[in-house]
């Protein structure tokens, strides 16, 4: 077998410089102190689990449609995962990177017989962190629907058109300051970062590195 | 832009979903003639005023929805009576 | 103060010097709009003029003595100010690069190149002129009763015609990206939205804000404050409070200079920003859940002769230019006054000593006759002859409501005959559009400002009423902190997200909102004469140059109906969109049929309210492209991009040829991450195959792969891919690239709407995998290199398997053993992330076997040689499955399946194209796709969907489709090439050119 | 002989007359009259747009029917005729398309002198920019079709275009290329109103009756025979009733019973500022959804496909004209400061296969000249003289028997729809 390196997962947004190597992904080491950020955290775990009847899910994990709530999974590292309400009959499991297996098994226990699909993610989709007090105006300029207080407090996760790209989306704020997960389908993460930082200019928005567990 | 009520997701303007079109339902194909089945294909009702659609939401819960649509004004009402849940 | 009207005629000052000065600037004004710090020059038609901070082109012109702006469109009359505001037809020019600039609402900018439209050889001589001399042989429509004889000749009149196409001036210079302004968009959910920032608007702004809506109040001048900034005192008064409310109450955006410019459905509105320093044009896209119209009042212009000569003005304009401009828009004037308009601008005309000789009062049976002059007023003359000599004829005739907000979703107004004005009927309005201020009827600042305070509060009502519905209906959104609670109202201050760009907390309220609407009192309608056209003909509409007698003229020639005569004289089709003129021409037209004006009714509103830039609708470019993990080392790697729907693919390596010689002597990869893939599971999916393919999937094995094809009911051939079953409930679909999201969305709606008891679960995982086909006789040596815990040999991985294994150290790849390109090779499916690791551990590792990349053409090829049809290129829209070569496929003895009965019935007709191989019989010739196949050397009988020349066998292949008569094997057909000459060709046994019987893929 | 039979003679357009009336003052006559309904007519057609009206013209010119009234709910040419974005071309995909569309074609080429009515018919040219190979693959599938049928159509490459539209910026984009286009000579515009003003007054002037205002609410069918028609100013009593509406030809059908496979959708359009000519050619952009052409007034004007779903409402979008304009300036970058005026909707029949329906129905007498989707304007002449000779002959004419009704029971479809779902 010819020594073909360590492989090395690569997100599909080109990382700003320096490039590092965290949890087995090529991650940008870049640090901004801006009041706006962009950050690309499509290293982190993604796990997508449907089920013929929203209802079982909704129990089972504990949370709706169109919530999103943090969870202690009992992983080693103590980090929790976050459990997006994403659809109908439709879940999102986001975890620090690398912890498919864990997740994946954790699942499989929870749904026990029910008729489930679990299906790995990670490398399908494309997940940016978008925080800082101007996140909501930034996102008012490429997404319709009301961010206000009221159609959207922490917590809300949708799906809808970001730039014109169906995104999945959730508010997420962290520690008191206003932030939202965004992510697409991966072949056009790199568009919707772009379409990010583009509709950022005026608002100062800056990239920022992307550091583990990053949940 | 017409805000079409999604039972799943709430209003959203009508640029995320996918028009299908006046909801029908497809005969038995073993039994239907040719004339029957072609009628089913390529004639529509076409009502001015109130008509059941079909609309798919693409860019939201993905999710098969009827709705009723007033085609001159474009008002749009959640169906009276009783529709197939799409879950 | 009246003269005799036998005072001699004094003319206007004319500037001198070369840069001209303000010898109509007035002191300083108590409610004036200018800098007099701030001063500058700007160009106009080659001459340098001063100007102050916050001049418009116009009042700066004028303030120079400037009286003529532009020249008609017909009879190229001289123009000037009318209205003096962004109404103003008389003063549109062109501004460096931009053409049709409104002189009387952009600001003059130092440096700035302004130039009339349409003017030659200059603004002052200008040929065109002539046209107004033989004005009777020009009357409405005149181009429609003329140069129809000789016919040849009409191309050389039209040619004429268009030198008279009137405006400015577009660069055919593409600006690069960089030097393109910048236009920009953004959505607003205010609770009210208020369009109008009158004393009205601005009241009911504070009113709604006070009921805790977020609100957005719109202003389309520079500034707040309406017809209050050029009154008098009181009026200067009222306005610094009105100003300071909007100022100090929370949850007001004010955007200025800014303008509504549509209603759509569900009071979907359309906002133009102006003047940001960031961006050039900013389009918000508001979903307001109440609207509030205090649009004001636009004043009519009379129609009587000579309306149009430079120094008629609105009274409007007069006090325009002298509050806000400081500047004398003549030295002796007469007033033409049917109202208090009219009589304030007669006292502040007076009062900077612009000599007012005489008032001629419309509400004692007053009246003009006729302006004499042509290139400025030099007298008028009035009801009984008399005839006063002056430069400057001010008119206050009336107004119209513009009430096209209200009306665009097709309701008309009313004719108001005691108030001489279309009002709306606040009654019939819908829920979420309410009206307040002038538009809806008079009263003194008192009755507006009480009517524009209930409607702002019933306003902020409505808009919570709206916010409740909204949310209630989303799903489960118990937030942590609800919404109204002390803990929402301090996130929103710190997060900032109900700025205007969200539902305020108030009218997102957990408890239900108040039910009982705000009692808004009546305005009172003050009773105005109706004045639209004296005894005399004149200008109805100023941009297209129509007359009173073109109406006459046109419903005599049987154009009778206001629609009818406004296609045929174009009149209010200009950029005034007739803002000025609807009411003066329908009252004309009325007139002409002997009808009222009620009867006669208005043209219907389209947007937008006002014009606006395509770069302010178009925003900045947004059209989502799709990568696949290794896009960056194509590139670098000198691909030639194609572009395939969202997708940017490698189209060649630089030699299509020698990739695809490649692959069928070495081995060669090509990225088909684009493909499409839907990850199935469920105990029924086997049933769901069975319903969307037309052939038959029962009997698939674990690890087996098998082809299908999708039809839609009416037969045509929609789709095509591979399926593999990863385990008993497990399947792996793929679908063609461009049908991915379709085919996912077909099958969605099978299962959702027609089996919804089928228990099946859809995932699509197009790009959850890079996908790198391995092709070529040493493909299977290559891959073993890579490849761990599957052994690839012949019998332990045969064609049409499917394995998952460790590839290049990556875990979870799939690979599938098919032949698109008809060689030996290998679908491997890798965990996207990885993509590029294997990609170029496959170059690397493969160097000594002569690996190298190759892209869709090769592809193109190498499938064309193996008889591989494309959908959608050797398909189209019509065909279906037995004319694509897809016979032995359909099992038409299945129960059912996606287009059986239209299938059957093509069987049972033989009806249809086939498609078949052809061989043109000289290869050296490769007739472009697209080529018609025909008989008798003109009736088509096919067409040739594919053609390359063959590397693999140095001549020329095609696929066709051709009529069921010609499809037989040894077939001869003629190929009219794109260059008329005609070759025969020969239809092939098989569909492939190249290894019909699959040796090489079964290797 | 109309004339005489009328007693009534309108003064013909020219320069001279222009000029006499100028001098004389004399008022022009009425283009048409106003009339009374009568109670009963020959020929009774529906729709007073550019189909209704050249149907009635040929009617009585080219067969001598001339007891004919046709009737429009609104005012003539207030539909289709009078929303449309005026384009004329005849560089169709199928053969019976092309052949079908260049007999209009030539037919508006000699209107004006026909009509005694300057229609401005302007030759253009006229360009369908390919941005893929797709696309460019079914341009040269039309080209070579239209070149059997003896009309003039190429394929041409990017340098030809850029000569063509000098505005046009045909830089390698990343994500819209002008690849090549397919070029048609004989394309062009043409003054939509005058066209119907002109059959209007020429019909009138043969004795056919306008009847402007006048909505039918009922069709009489006896026996599977019309026999009349009712409408808001009394009933009138016919044997042959045409259908020539847009957007509301199943309505109209259903009054006689007979279902459609039609499904209607408004198609919007847009006109801008005018600015001094710079655009002489009539520019496509099938990927793009956008075609544009500048008046002789130096106005733009564009339109799109149709909208998204299915209507009849007339009241236009905003989303329309957000993604015209973009798509305008990624075709024309240096026209971003120009302004758009006003934007409006028409609405558009669609059938199943894009192709008409005409000819006849279940229903004796029942005519159908319907289902013209986004190209009936361009087939007014054409379309009125060969329902004209449906009428008069009771025979099917050969140039239009692809479109028979009955060709969807019968699922044989013509093959237009084969473009429009090729290559995207």
């Amino acid at each position: 077998m010819p020594d073909t390196g360590t492989p090395v997962a690569r997100s599909p947004i080109a990382t700003a410089p320096p490039e590092i190597v965290r949890a087995g992904w090529a991650v940008s080491g870049a640090r901004s102190g801006a009041v706006l950020t962009l950050t690309d955290c499509t290293p982190l775990t993604k796990v997508a689990v449907k089920a013929v009847d929203e209802q079982v899910l909704a129990t089972v994990l504990d949370v709706p449609f169109g919530r999103a709530a943090r969870q202690d999974w009992g992983l080693d590292d103590g980090a929790q995962v976050l459990v997006v309400g994403s659809g109908p009959g439709e879940r999102l499991v986001l975890a620090a990177p690398g912890r498919q297996t864990h997740v994946v098994d954790r699942l499989a226990q929870l749904t026990g017989d029910a008729l489930v699909s679990v299906v790995d993610l990670t490398h399908g989709r494309a997940l940016v962190r978008l925080a800082g007090g101007g996140s909501a105006r930034l996102l008012a300029h490429e997404c319709a629907v009301d961010l206000g207080e009221a159609m959207c407090p922490d917590g809300t996760a949708l799906r809808t058109a970001v730039a014109g790209l169906a995104t999945d989306f959730v508010r997420d704020d962290r520690a008191g300051m206003l932030s939202y997960l965004l992510h697409c389908e991966r072949s056009s993460g790199q568009y919707l970062f772009d379409s990010l930082r583009d509709a950022g200019v005026e608002l100062g928005a800056e990239v920022d590195g992307f550091v583990p567990p990053g949940i | 832009m017409i805000l079409l009520p999604c039972p799943w997701c709430g209003p959203r303007g009508a640029d995320e979903f996918g028009y299908v079109g006046e909801s029908r339902v497809r005969p038995d194909p073993g039994s239907t003639t040719p004339a029957e089945w072609r009628a089913y294909l390529y004639h529509r009702r076409n009502t001015a005023g109130w008509t059941r659609e079909t609309w798919y939401h693409r860019m939201g819960c993905r999710r098969y929805l009827t709705l009723e649509r007033h085609t001159v004004s474009n008002q749009v009402r959640s169906p009276a009576g009783d529709v197939e849940d799409t879950r | 103060m009246r003269r005799t009207p036998t005072s001699p005629v004094r003319r206007p000052g004319r500037p001198t010097g070369t840069v001209p000065a303000m010898t109509m600037r007035l002191n300083p004004q108590a409610g004036e709009a200018i800098d007099r710090d701030d001063t500058f020059t700007f160009d106009w038609n080659g001459r340098s003029y001063p100007a102050y901070g916050g001049d418009t082109i116009a009042s700066a012109l004028t303030a120079c003595g400037e009286r003529i702006f532009s020249r008609s469109f017909k009879y190229h009359r001289p123009r000037g100010l009318l209205t003096a505001s962004h109404l103003d037809p008389g003063c549109i020019v062109q501004v460096d690069d931009e053409p049709n600039v409104r002189g009387g609402h952009r600001h003059a900018r130092a440096g700035s190149r302004v130039r009339s439209q349409d003017t030659w050889p200059s603004l002052r001589f200008d040929v065109k002129a002539a046209n107004g001399l033989v004005g009777r042989f020009l009357p409405a429509g005149f181009y429609y009763k003329t140069f129809i004889h000789p016919q040849p000749l009409w191309p050389a009149y039209e040619r004429v015609l268009q030198r008279f196409a009137h405006g400015g001036v577009l660069s055919a210079h593409t600006p690069a990206e960089a030097e393109r302004p910048r236009y920009d968009k953004r959505f607003a959910h205010p609770d009210v939205l208020v369009a109008g920032g009158g004393p009205a608007g601005m009241a009911a702004a504070v009113a709604a804000a006070r009921a805790g809506a977020q609100v957005l109040l719109v202003e389309e001048e520079h500034a707040l404050g309406g017809h209050l900034r050029w009154g008098g005192s009181a009026d200067l008064t009222a306005l610094a409070d009105l100003r300071d409310q909007v100022a100090v109450t929370p949850g007001i955006e004010v955007l200025t200079d800014s303008v509504v410019l549509g209603r759509y459905e569900g009071n979907w509105l359309s906002v133009l920003e102006r003047g940001r320093p960031d961006v050039h044009e900013r389009l918000v896209k508001a979903r307001a859940k109440s609207l509030v119209v205090a649009a004001g009042l636009i004043e009519r212009p009379y129609v009587f002769a000579g309306n149009d000569v430079p120094g008629v003005l609105l009274s409007t304009a007069a006090r325009r230019l002298v509050n806000l401009y400081a500047v004398k828009p003549g030295h002796r004037a007469v007033v033409f006054t049917a109202n208090a308009a009219g009589d304030a601008a007669a006292a502040d005309l007076e009062r900077v000593g612009v000599e007012v000789v005489h008032v001629e009062d419309a509400r004692h049976g007053g009246d003009l006759v006729r302006v004499l002059g042509r290139r400025g007023v030099r007298a008028v003359e009035v009801a009984g002859g008399a005839t006063y000599s002056c430069d400057l004829v001010v008119t206050a005739v009336g107004w119209t409501a513009p009430a096209s907000l209200l009306t665009m979703a097709g309701d008309v107004p009313t004719y108001d005959a005691r108030a001489a004005r279309f009002r709306p009927d606040t009654a019939r309005l819908p829920d979420d559009v309410l009206a307040t201020g002038v538009v809806v009827g008079d009263g003194d600042l008192e009755h507006l400002l009480a009517h524009a305070d209930a409607t702002g509060r019933e306003a902020a009502r409505r808009a919570a009423v709206v916010a409740w519905a909204w949310r209630t209906a989303l799903p489960h959104r118990a937030a942590e902190a609800p919404p109204g609670t002390e803990a929402a109202t301090r996130s929103e201050a710190a997060t900032g997200t109900s700025a205007a760009t969200g539902t305020g907390a108030a009218t997102g309220a957990e408890q239900a909102p108040d039910a009982d609407p705000v009692d808004v009192p009546d305005l009172p309608v003050d009773a105005h004469p109706e004045l639209f056209r004296a005894g005399t003909h004149g200008i109805v509409d100023f941009s297209e140059d129509v007359t009173s007698q073109d109406l006459l003229t046109a419903v005599d020639e049987g154009y009778r109906g206001v629609e009818l005569v406004k296609r045929y004289t174009t009149a209010t089709m200009g950029p005034t969109q007739g803002k000025l003129e609807i009411v003066n021409t329908v009252a004309i037209v009325a007139q002409a049929l002997g009808q009222s004006i009620q009867e006669t009714g208005t043209t219907t509103w389209r947007p937008p309210y006002a014009p606006v830039t395509l770069g302010a609708l178009a925003g900045r470019s947004r059209e989502p492209v799709r990568h696949s993990p290794m896009q960056l080392w194509h590139e670098r790697h000198g691909a030639v991009p194609l572009v395939a729907g969202a997708w940017i693919r490698p189209e060649h390596y630089g030699d299509p040829a020698g990739e695809a010689r490649t692959v069928r002597q070495r081995v060669g990869i090509i990225d088909v991450t684009p493909i499409g893939k839907l990850d199935l599971r469920g105990p029924d999916v086997a049933k769901l195959l069975e319903l969307v393919y037309v052939n038959r999937w029962s009997k698939l094995d674990v690890g087996r792969v098998r082809y299908g094809v999708m039809c839609a009911d009416d037969g045509v051939v929609l789709d095509d891919g591979v399926t593999a079953r990863l385990g008993d409930d497990h399947y792996l679909m793929s679908t063609t690239s461009s049908g991915a999201a379709a085919v996912w969305e077909w099958v969605e709606s099978w299962l959702q709407t027609e089996h919804p008891d089928w228990r099946v679960l859809v995932t699509p995982v197009t790009t959850a995998y890079a996908s790198i086909n391995v092709a070529g006789p040493r493909s299977r040596e290559l891959l073993s290199r890579l490849v761990e815990g599957v052994d690839l040999g012949p019998d332990d991985f045969g064609y049409m398997h499917v394995r998952t294994a460790r590839v290049a150290g990556v875990d979870g790849c799939v690979l599938w053993r098919i032949g698109f390109t008809g060689e030996l090779s290998y679908e491997v499916h890798v965990p996207a992330g990885y993509g590029l690791h294997v990609w170029e551990a496959l170059l690397d590792t493969g160097a000594d076997l002569g690996v190298r990349p190759f892209g869709v053409e090769a592809q193109r090829v190498l499938r064309l040689e193996k008889g591989h049809s494309i959908v959608g290129q050797d398909t189209d829209g019509l065909t279906r499955a037995f004319s694509a070569g897809l016979d032995g496929l359909v099992k038409l003895d299945k129960d059912d399946f996606v287009g059986r009965p239209e299938l059957t019935w093509q069987h049972e007709h033989g009806d249809g194209y086939r498609l078949v191989g052809l061989r043109p019989l000289d290869g050296s010739v490769v007739p472009a796709e697209g080529s018609q196949l025909v008989e008798d050397g003109q009736r088509i009988c096919g067409r040739v969907t594919s053609s390359r020349r063959s590397p693999t066998l140095g001549y020329s292949i095609c696929l066709a489709q051709v009529a069921a008569h010609l499809a037989s094997p040894g077939c001869r057909v003629s190929v009219r090439l794109p260059d008329g000459h005609t070759v025969a060709a020969v239809v092939t046994e098989h569909l492939a050119h190249v290894d019909p019987e699959g040796v090489r893929l079964r290797a | 002989m109309a004339e005489q039979r009328n007693g009534w003679r309108p003064s013909a357009y020219s320069a001279w007359s222009l000029l006499r009336h100028g001098l004389t003052g004399d008022a022009w006559p009425p283009a048409w009259r106003q009339h009374e309904p009568k109670r009963a007519y020959d020929v009774v057609v529906i729709g007073g747009g550019v189909h209704g009206l050249a149907a009635a013209y040929y009617l009585a010119h080219h067969h001598g029917i001339t007891d004919v009234a046709v009737l429009d709910k609104g005012y003539i040419g207030g539909g289709g005729s009078g929303r449309n974005t005026a384009i004329l071309r005849s560089n169709y995909l199928t053969p019976e398309g092309v052949r079908f569309y260049d007999r209009s074609l030539a037919l508006y080429r000699n209107l004006a002198a026909e009509l005694n009515f300057n229609v401005m018919f302007s030759k253009r040219g006229h360009l369908t920019l390919a941005h893929t190979d797709a696309s460019l693959r079914t341009m040269r599938w039309r080209a070579e079709v239209n070149k059997l049928e003896g009309v003039d159509s190429e394929v041409i490459g990017p340098e030809e275009v850029q000569r063509l539209v000098p505005y046009l910026d045909v830089t390698a984009h990343a994500r819209y290329p002008v690849l090549g286009a397919l070029y048609h000579p004989p394309g062009g515009i043409i003054r939509h109103d005058a066209v119907v003003w002109g059959y209007a007054r020429a019909a009138d002037r043969l004795g056919v009756h306008i009847h402007q205002g006048t909505e039918v609410t009922g069709i009489d069918v006896t026996g599977g025979r019309v026999t009349g028609v009712r409408t808001n100013r009394g009933p009138i009593a016919t044997s042959i009733v045409l259908n020539c509406t847009a957007g509301w030809s199943s309505t109209v059908s259903d009054l006689a019973g007979v279902a459609m496979p039609v499904h209607t959708f408004p198609l919007q359009a847009a006109v801008t500022e005018p600015v001094k000519p710079f655009l002489h050619t009539v520019v496509v952009s099938g990927s793009l959804h956008v075609y544009v052409s500048q008046t002789d007034r130096g106005e733009l004007v564009f339109g799109a496909s149709v909208d998204p779903f299915a209507s009849y409402s007339t009241r236009g979008s905003l989303e329309f004209v957000e993604g015209l304009a973009g798509h305008v300036l990624e075709l024309m970058p240096s026209l971003a400061k120009l302004r758009l005026l006003r934007q409006w909707a028409g609405l558009c029949d669609m059938t199943p296969d894009f192709a008409p329906i005409m000819g006849p129905t279940e229903v004796d007498g029942f005519w159908l000249d319907v289902g013209w989707g986004t190209y009936g304007f361009k087939a007014g002449p054409v379309s009125g003289a060969a329902m004209a000779e449906c009428i008069a002959t009771e025979q099917v004419p050969e140039l239009i028997a692809p479109f028979a009704l009955s060709r969807f029971a019968e699922g044989r479809l013509v093959g237009e729809k084969g473009a429009a779902a090729v290559g995207h």
